[in-house]
C-alpha cells in the first residue's frame, strides 16, 4: 500500500492521563483524511506527536513506508510534514513574509535576510494555490482567514507534502470556509496529502476521503466517507445517538426589551465599524446576528456591554437608557454576556472556578457584606452551578485554567444565565466545542427564551444561526441590512445577504441618515 | 496535588536556605575561611545576647513593611521597584510631623505614622496613575521616582528642616516609637514598638487581599485586565489603589526608621536599600503576607548577624549578601528542587 | 552656543556610553523574552573584573590594558550571566527574581573578593584607564569636529557603533528575526524548528557581555577603581533606557544619550544664565523628571515583547 | 601596584581572626573605634584614624584585638550595634569617626557613663565624651594660597560633596585664601550632592576645566575620583597644559599620578591620626578631657599642607604658604568659616 503517513499503535501519556491509547492512523497519498473526536479525545495530541512536538511512549511512525523518529519539528519539516495549528503560531508584529521564512530564511551573501527573494517566492506560491496573501502585510493587520492562509503557506514554503490542519474552520466565516475547502482540494490535486481535524461533520462529508474516529484517547476505527452518514459519524464519535436539530417550540415574542437606535461605534483604530445600526429584540425571542467577521459585530457587542463607547445613537433596555454606561451599570441593568473570547474576557484563568462564578456579583449580598467576602456563600453557589451545568472539574477550587474549553464555557454560561438577565448576549458561544457541548448550550439558550428572556446570538456558524434563532438579523458593513425568518431562508440566501448584495435595502438605510 | 503543593511551598524555601548556607560555606572554604566559626559568629551576632536580639528585631521591622509593599503590588500584577523612594518620603514625612507639631502622644504619634504612610502612598500614586491612565511602565517610573525622592528629600532636610545641616533635630518624644522599656530589656538596643505595627500591617494585607472585595478586584486586575473590565471593575482605579497601598506600606517602613530607630532623618548619599531588600523579602515570602514576615526575619537575622563575622571569623560581611542572593536563586528556581524532591519521592514509593 | 555644545556633547558621550552598552544588552535579553533586572549586577561584575584585570596586568600589556580589560570583563560577565540564563530559561524561575538575585550576587562577590584579595573595601586606582583623544581626521572637520570628535573616548563611539550593529543584527539577520520571534511567540518559533532555549541563552549571554562591557567602560573612564559605590544605579538607568527606547537598539541609545544630556545639563546648567537662579535640587532631579514626562507625554504606551518574562514550557499554552 | 606600608598591614588582618598569641601582657587600658561607612581602608579619615590608633597600640605593645580594635560600619544603621558591641567588650575609650556618628555616639555615651567616648569631626555633649574637630578652614585657606600662586588663568574651582556647614568650611577657607593673595581670582563653586558620584565629579571637573579653570580643590570623597580622572585625562592628552587638583583629608598624591606627571598640586591633610593618638594617650594617662571640644589646627599638627609634589609645589609657593601660616598663627588673619564670614572677609580685603 502506498501510505504516505502511518501512525501505528501510538500511545502518549500525560501525567495522570492517557491522551492517546494505541491509536492507528494511515493516510494515503493524495487523500484528505479526517480525524474526528470529542473535545479532549486526543486529536491534537496525536498530531503533535506526528509533528515532533511530543514523543510517544509507544508506537511507530512511518513516512512513505520508512520508519522514522520525529524528535522535533525540524525533522517533521525535513520529512515533508507541515502543521497548521489549532491556535495560530504567528508572530503578530512580524510581516507575513517574516513569519513564513522564520527558521529557514534565505540569506544574501552579506548574511542578512534576503527579503526581496523571499517575498517573490511567497507571492508565487500564494498565486499557485490561490491563497491571496499579501507578503508585506503585518499579521496584526490581516483577517483571521488570511492568517490561516499564511499558516498554510508556511508549510508549503517548507516543501510539505503532508499538511495537518487542526480545527482550521473553527475561526472562519462561511465564505472563508468555502475558500479553504477549495484550497484543500487544489492542494490535493497538486499531489499533497492532508490530515484534517474538525468537529464539523458537514465538512468531513464535503471534502474528506477517509475519517478516523477517536474516542477518549482510543482509536475507534477508520471509515470511508463515501459510505457513511453524518449520523453514523456522530454516534461513532460520542458513542450514542446525537440529534442535530435542536428541538424547540415556536417563539412567543412579547414586549420589546432592547432597542438600538442609529448606533455608531468606532474600533481601536478610530474607524467607524458600526454605522447607524438599528435593532430591536423582544422578550421571549432569540435574535441571531448573521454576518461575516469584521462587519462590526465585535464593536456592537462591546458597545452593548459597555466595554466600548459609542459615538452616537442610543441603546435602550426596558425603556431605560443604557448608552455608554459602564459595564457594571449594564450588568446591573439586566444584561448577561457570554463573551466571544472566553480566555480574554470570560474568565480570570488563575482564579478558582468558584471565584469566577461571582465575577460580576462578588460585591453584592450574599457574596460579600461591607466589602468582606463570604466564601461559604460563594462556594455554595459555585457547587450548585457546577452541578446544574455539568461543569466537569475536580472541585470548585480548581483554577479555571485547568478546565477544558467546553467546561470553561459551561461555567460562563452557568454564571450568566443564573443571574437571570432580561437580555442575554451570546457571542460565538459554541466556538471550538464538540457536538455534545454544543447541544447542551443551545438547549440552555432556548430555555432562557422560554422563560421570557431576550437572547441575542452572534455567530459565524450559519448552521447555528439557522438552528437556534427565531429571527435572523443580517449584519453588513456596520448595519442590519435584512431581517429574515430562519424558516423561510436558506444558507445560500443568507450568504448573499451577508456579502451585502441586497442593493435596495442598502439604499433604504442610506435615506435614514 | 494541592496538599503536595502546600508541602512544596514550605519545603522549597527551607531547602533553599540550607543550600544557600552550604554554598556560602563552600565559598568560605575556598577563600580560606572557617565556615563553622563564621556561622557561629553570625549566630552570635544575631542572637548572642539581648542587645543583638533587640537590634535584629529592629532590623526586621522595616523589612517586613517593604516586603509587603512589593508583595502587595505584585498581587495586582505590578512591580514596585519604587519601595526605595517610598521609604524615603515616608521617613521624611514622619520625621517632619514629629518635629513640627506639638501635640499629646495619642495624637502626635499616630499622625506621624499616618503621614509617613500617606507620603509613601502618594509616591506610589504617581506611577499608579501614569500606568493606569497613560500606560507608562511602572518599573521605569518607580526607578525615576526613587532618585527624585532621594534628591528632593536631601534638599528638604537641608533647606527646610534644618539650616544647611545634614541631620535634623530629634523628633519630639510624643512622636517617638522608641520605648525605654524595650530598650532596657535589650541593653539599649534600638528595638521599638514598630515591630507590632509591621506585623499588624501584614495581617491587614492578608485580610485585604484574601477576605475583601477590594482584594478580589486587585487580584483579578493583576491576573486579567480584560476580564476585570468585562466584570465591571474599574481597572484604572485598582491599579492606582494597589500602588497607593503598596506605597503606603513602604512609607510606613520609612516612618519606622524615622520614628523608631533613628528619631531623625539625615541627608543620604545613597539609597537605604530597604526597598530593594523588600523585593527579595517579597519573593522569598512568595508574596504572601505571612511568608513575608518569615522572609524578613531570615534576612534580618542574616544581615544583623553578618556584622559579627569580620571580627569573629575574619569573613567579610558581604558573604551574607552572597548567601541571600543564592537563597533567592534557589527559591526562584524551585523547579529544580521540586524535581529533585519528586525523584526522591518516587524512589521512596517503590 | 558653540562653546556650550562643545562642553556638553563630550560629557553626554562619556556619561552615556556605559548606559548605551548595557542597555543594548538589555534589549537583546528582553527581545528574546527574558526580563533583565540584573543589568545593574552585570555592570558591577564588569566594573569589578575590568578594574582587577587592569590592576593585575597593566605592567604586562601596557597601553592595551584597558581594551583587554573590557574584553575580559565582557567575557566574565557573560559567564556570570549564565546563572540568570539557567534560572530563567532552564529552571523556569521568575525572571525578575533571578535578576534581583544577580544584582545582589554580583555586588556581594565583587566586594567579598576585593576584601579577600586586596584586604580592603576598595581597590587602588588603575594605572591604565581610558583616556580621551581626538579622533583622527574627523577631529579636523570644521564645526562638527570640535564638538563631536575632539577629546572623546573611543569607547563612546564603540558604544554608538555597537548600537547600529545591534540594530542590524536584530532587524536584518536571520539570527535577529529568530531572536525576536522567540520573545514574541516562543511556541511559534519552536514549531518552526527554532530552539527557544538556545536563542534565550545566547541573548542572556549577550546581555551579560554587553553589561560587562558597560560596567568596565564606566569604571575605566570615570571612576578608575572598584568599590561598593562604583556602580550605583547605572544598571537601572540602562534598564530605563531599554524601556524608554521601546526595546529598540537605536531607541535605547537615544534614551541613554538623553539621560546623559539631562545629567550634564544639571551640571552645566549652573553656568547657563537662565538656569542659574533655579535651586540646585531642581537641576538634580531634572533628568528623572524629564524621563517621566517624556514617557507620559510623547512616548506613551510602550509595548514590551509579548512573551517577555514568561518562561517557555514546551507543550503548554 | 601601589599601596603603602599601611595597606600591607591591612592585608594581613583578614587572617588573624583567632588573634595570635600576644607576646606582652596587655595593659589594662584599651581603645577602639567605629568607622563610618567606608571602613579603615577608605584612603581617607577612617584610614587615618586607624593608623593613629594602631600607632598608639604598637607603641604600647598591643596588637589588634588585644588592646585596640575597630568595628566597621557598612550602613548607618550599624553605628549603634558597633558602638554598643565595643562598650560591652569593655573598651575604655571608644572613637566614633565622622560626623555621621554624632547622634548615635551621643546616645551611647549617655547610656554608658562609665566609658569614655570621642567623636571626630563633630561635637558631642557629654561629660564622658570629647569632641575632636579640625580647623579645615585654615587648611583650606592655605591650599587656597597655594592655588592662587599656581594658577595662570586666575580661575579656580571648588567641588564639594554635600552642601553642608562642614563642607562650607572648606569652601570658605579656600576662597578666602585665594582672594587674600589675589582678589581678582574667580572661584567657581559646585556641589555634587553626593560623596560617591564619580561621574558627577567628572562632569563638573570637565566643565570647569573647559571654562578655563586650571586648579580644582575638591572636598567630596569618592566624587573626587572623577575630578582626578578628568584632570589626568586632560594631562594625558596635553602634557603641557597645566592642570591641577588639590586633594583633601589625606595626601592624595597617589591619585594624581599620570605617567611621569602628577596632577595633585597639594592636599589639605587632616591629621586624624595625630588627634586620635593624642587623645588616646591623654585618656590612658588619666587626663581624658571629658566634655571638652578639642580643635586641631596648625599648632597641634592637626592640619597640614602636603608638599609631596615637589615639582609643582615650588619653593616660592611653599614660602608663601608658610608666610600666611605665620600670619594666621599670629592672629593677623581670621579665617572665615561660613559663607557670610567669607563675604565679609572679602569685602574687607
Ligand atoms: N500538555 C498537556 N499536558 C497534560 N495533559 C494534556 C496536555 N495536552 C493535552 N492533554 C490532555 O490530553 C487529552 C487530549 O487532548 P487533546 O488536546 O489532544 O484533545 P483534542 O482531541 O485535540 O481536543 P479538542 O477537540 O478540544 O481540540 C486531554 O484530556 C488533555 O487533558
Ligand atoms: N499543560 C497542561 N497541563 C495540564 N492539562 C492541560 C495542559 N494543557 C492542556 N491541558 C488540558 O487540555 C484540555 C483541553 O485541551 P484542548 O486543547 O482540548 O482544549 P479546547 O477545548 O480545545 O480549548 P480551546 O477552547 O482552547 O480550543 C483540558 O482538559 C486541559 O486541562
Ligand atoms: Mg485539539
Ligand atoms: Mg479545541
Amino acid at each position: 500500500m502506498d501510505y504516505v503517513i502511518e501512525m501505528l499503535n501510538i500511545r502518549k501519556e500525560f501525567p495522570g492521563i492517557v491522551a492517546n491509547d494505541n491509536i492507528t492512523v494511515q493516510v494515503k497519498k493524495g487523500e484528505i483524511h479526517a480525524l474526528l473526536g470529542e473535545n479532549g479525545a486526543g486529536k491534537s495530541t496525536l498530531m503533535n506527536v506526528l509533528f515532533g512536538l511530543y514523543q510517544p511512549e509507544k508506537g511507530e511512525i512511518r513516512v512513505k513506508g520508512e520508519k522514522v523518529h520525529i524528535t522535533n519539528p525540524n525533522i517533521a519539516n525535513d520529512l515533508g510534514i507541515g502543521m497548521v495549528h489549532q491556535h495560530f503560531m504567528l508572530v503578530e508584529p512580524f510581516t507575513v513574509t517574516q513569519n513564513i521564512i522564520l527558521g529557514s530564511e534565505p540569506k544574501t551573501k552579506m548574511g542578512n535576510i534576503n527579503t526581496k527573494k523571499a517575498e517573490k517566492e511567497i507571492q508565487e506560491l500564494s498565486d499557485r494555490y490561490g491563497l491571496k496573501v499579501d507578503p508585506t502585510a503585518k499579521i496584526s493587520d490581516i483577517s483571521v482567514g488570511m492568517q490561516q492562509r499564511v499558516e498554510i503557506l508556511k508549510t508549503l514554503y517548507r516543501g510539505a507534502d503532508v499538511l495537518i490542519f487542526d480545527e482550521p474552520t473553527a475561526v472562519l466565516t462561511p465564505q472563508e470556509i468555502n475558500e479553504l475547502m477549495e484550497i484543500m482540494r487544489s492542494l490535493v490535486n497538486e499531489g499533497k496529502s492532508i490530515i484534517l481535524i474538525t468537529h464539523k461533520l458537514k465538512e468531513i462529508m464535503e471534502v474528506c476521503d477517509q475519517c478516523t474516529v477517536i474516542r477518549k484517547g482510543k482509536g475507534i476505527g477508520t471509515v470511508d466517507v463515501a459510505n457513511t452518514t453524518t449520523n453514523e459519524l456522530a454516534s461513532l464519535m460520542v458513542g450514542r445517538e446525537v440529534s442535530f436539530h435542536t428541538e424547540k417550540k415556536k417563539a412567543e415574542p412579547k414586549e420589546t426589551v432592547l432597542t438600538i437606535n442609529n448606533l455608531f461605534v468606532k474600533d481601536v483604530r478610530k474607524v467607524d465599524l458600526v454605522k447607524g445600526l438599528d435593532l430591536e429584540i423582544k422578550a421571549g425571542e432569540i435574535v441571531g446576528i448573521a454576518g461575516i467577521d469584521g462587519n462590526g459585530q465585535t464593536e456592537l457587542i462591546e458597545a452593548l456591554t459597555g466595554l466600548r463607547k459609542s459615538t452616537s445613537g442610543s441603546i435602550t433596555l426596558n425603556g431605560k437608557d443604557l448608552t455608554n454606561k459602564s459595564p457594571r451599570k449594564v450588568t446591573e441593568s439586566g444584561v448577561g454576556h457570554i463573551p466571544q473570547d472566553r480566555h480574554k474576557y470570560g474568565l480570570v484563568l488563575d482564579y478558582p472556578i468558584g471565584a469566577n462564578i461571582v465575577l460580576q456579583t462578588y460585591y453584592q449580598k450574599p457574596y460579600s457584606k461591607a466589602s468582606v467576602l463570604n466564601y461559604k456563600e460563594i462556594y455554595d453557589k459555585a457547587r450548585k452551578l457546577i452541578k446544574e451545568y455539568d461543569v466537569r472539574t475536580p472541585s470548585e477550587n480548581t483554577p479555571a485554567r485547568a478546565l477544558s474549553g467546553g467546561n470553561q464555557q459551561k461555567a460562563i454560561i452557568g454564571r450568566e444565565v443564573d443571574r437571570s438577565p432580561d437580555l442575554l448576549i451570546a457571542a460565538q458561544p459554541t466556538r471550538g466545542l464538540d457536538v455534545g457541548a454544543i447541544e447542551f448550550i443551545h438547549k440552555k439558550l432556548i430555555e432562557e427564551r422560554d422563560k421570557g428572556k431576550a437572547v441575542l446570538l452572534i455567530s459565524f456558524e450559519l448552521d447555528e444561526i439557522l438552528d437556534v434563532s427565531d429571527r435572523i438579523a443580517v449584519m453588513f458593513d456596520g448595519k442590519i441590512v435584512a431581517n429574515v425568518n430562519p424558516e423561510d431562508t436558506t444558507e445560500q440566501e443568507l450568504g448573499l445577504l451577508m456579502a451585502g448584495s441586497q442593493v435596495s435595502k442598502a439604499g433604504e438605510s442610506h435615506d435614514s441618515k | 496535588m494541592t496538599a503536595n503543593n502546600k508541602l512544596f511551598g514550605i519545603l522549597v524555601p527551607i531547602i533553599s536556605v540550607i543550600l544557600g548556607l552550604i554554598v556560602g560555606a563552600i565559598i568560605m572554604l575556598i577563600s580560606g575561611h572557617n565556615p563553622i566559626e563564621a556561622y557561629a559568629s553570625l549566630w552570635a551576632g544575631a542572637f548572642g545576647d539581648a542587645f543583638t536580639l533587640g537590634e535584629t528585631i529592629r532590623r526586621i521591622t522595616p523589612l517586613i513593611l517593604t516586603g509587603l509593599a512589593v508583595a502587595f503590588a505584585f498581587k495586582s500584577g505590578l512591580f514596585n521597584i519604587g519601595a526605595e523612594g517610598q521609604v524615603i518620603v515616608g521617613w521624611l514625612a514622619a520625621v517632619w510631623v514629629g518635629l513640627a507639631i506639638d501635640a499629646p502622644m495619642i495624637i502626635h504619634l499616630p499622625l506621624a505614622i499616618i503621614m509617613g504612610a500617606i507620603a509613601g502612598g502618594l509616591w506610589g500614586f504617581i506611577p499608579g496613575l501614569l500606568k493606569a491612565k497613560i500606560g507608562v511602565h511602572e518599573v521605569i517610573v518607580t526607578i525615576m521616582l526613587n532618585y527624585i525622592a532621594l534628591f528632593s528629600t536631601n534638599a528638604i532636610i537641608r533647606s527646610v528642616l534644618t539650616e544647611q545641616s545634614t541631620t535634623t533635630d530629634h523628633i519630639a518624644p510624643t512622636a517617638s516609637l522608641a520605648s525605654e522599656w524595650l530598650q532596657s530589656l535589650t541593653y539599649f538596643s534600638r528595638m521599638h514598638y514598630g515591630i507590632l505595627i509591621a506585623v499588624f500591617a501584614a495581617v491587614i494585607m492578608w485580610f485585604l487581599i484574601e477576605r475583601t472585595t477590594i482584594g478580589y478586584e486587585l487580584k483579578a486586575v493583576g491576573f486579567n485586565q480584560h476580564a476585570s473590565k468585562y466584570a465591571g471593575m474599574n481597572v484604572s482605579k485598582n491599579i492606582i489603589l494597589s500602588m497607593v497601598i503598596a506605597g503606603g506600606f513602604a512609607g510606613l517602613a520609612g516612618a519606622m526608621e524615622g520614628l523608631g530607630t533613628y528619631g531623625t532623618i539625615s541627608v543620604m548619599s545613597g539609597f537605604t536599600n530597604l526597598g530593594f531588600d523588600g523585593i527579595a523579602v517579597a519573593l522569598l515570602g512568595a508574596n504572601n503576607p505571612f511568608g513575608v514576615i518569615l522572609a524578613a526575619i531570615l534576612f534580618g537575622v542574616l544581615k544583623e548577624g553578618a556584622g559579627e563575622m569580620p571580627t569573629g571569623a575574619g569573613v567579610p560581611t558581604e558573604l551574607v549578601d552572597i548567601i541571600i542572593a543564592l537563597i533567592i536563586f534557589f527559591v526562584a528556581s524551585s523547579y529544580l528542587i521540586r524535581w529533585i524532591l519528586l525523584r526522591f519521592k518516587k524512589e521512596g514509593d517503590k | 552656543m558653540m562653546d556650550l555644545l562643545q562642553s556638553i556633547i563630550p560629557t553626554v558621550l562619556f556619561y552615556s556610553a556605559p548606559l548605551i552598552l548595557t542597555a543594548l544588552g538589555g534589549v537583546f535579553s528582553e527581545r528574546s523574552g527574558v526580563v533583565n533586572i540584573g543589568l545593574e549586577g552585570l555592570m558591577v561584575m564588569g566594573a569589578f573584573v575590568g578594574i582587577v584585570f587592569n590592576l593585575a596586568f597593566a605592567d604586562v600589556f601596557g597601553a592595551w590594558t584597558p581594551w583587554l580589560s573590557i574584553i575580559v570583563a565582557a567575557l566574565v560577565s557573560a559567564a556570570f550571566s549564565i546563572i540568570h540564563a539557567v534560572a530563567s530559561v532552564s529552571l523556569q524561575a521568575n525572571q525578575v527574581v533571578s535578576g534581583v538575585a544577580i544584582n545582589m550576587l554580583a555586588l556581594g562577590i565583587g566586594i567579598y573578593l576585593t576584601k579577600v584579595w586586596y584586604g580592603k573595601g576598595q581597590t587602588d586606582m588603575v594605572q591604565q584607564p581610558f583616556y580621551t583623544q581626538d579622533l583622527g581626521f574627523l577631529a579636523n572637520i570644521p564645526i562638527i569636529g570640535p564638538i563631536f570628535f575632539q577629546g572623546i573616548y573611543v569607547t563612546s563611539y564603540v558604544a554608538i557603533i555597537l548600537a547600529f550593529v545591534a540594530w542590524y543584527v536584530l532587524y536584518k539577520t536571520p539570527f535577529g528575526l529568530r531572536l525576536r520571534a522567540v520573545g514574541e511567540h516562543p511556541m511559534a518559533a519552536d514549531t518552526n524548528g527554532i530552539s527557544v532555549t538556545k536563542m534565550r541563552y545566547i541573548a542572556v549571554l549577550l546581555s551579560g557581555a554587553l553589561g560587562g562591557l558597560g560596567g568596565s567602560v564606566f569604571a575605566l573612564t570615570i571612576v578608575s577603581n572598584f568599590s561598593h559605590s562604583t556602580i550605583v544605579g547605572q544598571g537601572f538607568m540602562a534598564l530605563a533606557a531599554v524601556i524608554f527606547g521601546k526595546w529598540h537598539p537605536l531607541g535605547a541609545m537615544g534614551a541613554a544619550l538623553f539621560f546623559g544630556f539631562a545629567q550634564s545639563l544639571s551640571v552645566v546648567g549652573g553656568s547657563v544664565p537662565i538656569l542659574q537662579d533655579i535651586p540646585e535640587v531642581f537641576l538634580l532631579i531634572a533628568p528623572y523628571v524629564l524621563t517621566i514626562l517624556a514617557l507620559a507625554g510623547f512616548i506613551g504606551r510602550a509595548e514590551a515583547p509579548r512573551a517577555n518574562g514568561v518562561p517557555y514550557i514546551k507543550g503548554s499554552r | 601596584a601601589c599601596g603603602g606600608a599601611e595597606d600591607e598591614d591591612n592585608a594581613n588582618e583578614g587572617n588573624n581572626g583567632d588573634g595570635a598569641a600576644n607576646e606582652e601582657e596587655a595593659g589594662d587600658f584599651s581603645a577602639a573605634m567605629v568607622t563610618d561607612i567606608g571602613g579603615v581602608d577608605d584612603k581617607s579619615f577612617n584610614q587615618s584614624a586607624w593608623e593613629g590608633l594602631k600607632a598608639w597600640g604598637e607603641e604600647n605593645g598591643f596588637s589588634k584585638g588585644e588592646g585596640f580594635d575597630y568595628a566597621q560600619s557598612n550602613d548607618k544603621s550599624e553605628y549603634i550595634p558597633n558602638l554598643s558591641r565595643l562598650v560591652r567588650d569593655e573598651y575604655d575609650l571608644i572613637f566614633g569617626i565622622g560626623f555621621e556618628l554624632k547622634e548615635d555616639l551621643q546616645k551611647i555615651a549617655d547610656q554608658n557613663p562609665d566609658t569614655n567616648f570621642a567623636l571626630v569631626d563633630d561635637m558631642i555633649d557629654a561629660p564622658n565624651g570629647v569632641s575632636i574637630t579640625f580647623k579645615e578652614h585654615i587648611g583650606s585657606f592655605l591650599v587656597g594660597v597655594a592655588a592662587a600662586h599656581k594658577t595662570s588663568t586666575n580661575k579656580l574651582g571648588f567641588v564639594g560633596g554635600i552642601d553642608s556647614p562642614l563642607i562650607n568650611k572648606f569652601e570658605s577657607g579656600f576662597i578666602a585664601g585665594a582672594k587674600s593673595v589675589n582678589p581678582d581670582i574667580e572661584i567657581e563653586v559646585e556641589y555634587a550632592a553626593s560623596f560617591g558620584d564619580a561621574a558627577k565629579g567628572k562632569i563638573i571637573a570637565s566643565t570647569m576645566y573647559d571654562n578655563g579653570i586650571d586648579i580644582i580643590y575638591h572636598a567630596s570623597g569618592g566624587t573626587g575620583n572623577g575630578v582626578f580622572n578628568q584632570a589626568k585625562d586632560i594631562k594625558q592628552n596635553d602634557p603641557d597644559r597645566d592642570i591641577w587638583v588639590i586633594g583633601v583629608d589625606r595626601d592624595q598624591y597617589e591619585e594624581g599620578a599620570i605617567g611621569d606627571h602628577n596632577v595633585t598640586l597639594t592636599s589639605m591633610v587632616k591629621r586624624v591620626d595625630v588627634a586620635v593618638q593624642e587623645v588616646t594617650n591623654q585618656a590612658m594617662n588619666g587626663e581624658f578631657p571629658g566634655g571638652k571640644t578639642l580643635e586641631f589646627g596648625l599648632e597641634e599638627d592637626g592640619i597640614d599642607v602636603a608638599t609631596t609634589n615637589s615639582e609643582a609645589m615650588t619653593e616660592e609657593i611653599i614660602n608663601a604658604v608658610q608666610e600666611w601660616e605665620d600670619k594666621i598663627l599670629d592672629g593677623e588673619v581670621e579665617v572665615p568659616q561660613t559663607r557670610e564670614e567669607t563675604e565679609a572677609f572679602i569685602d574687607a580685603l
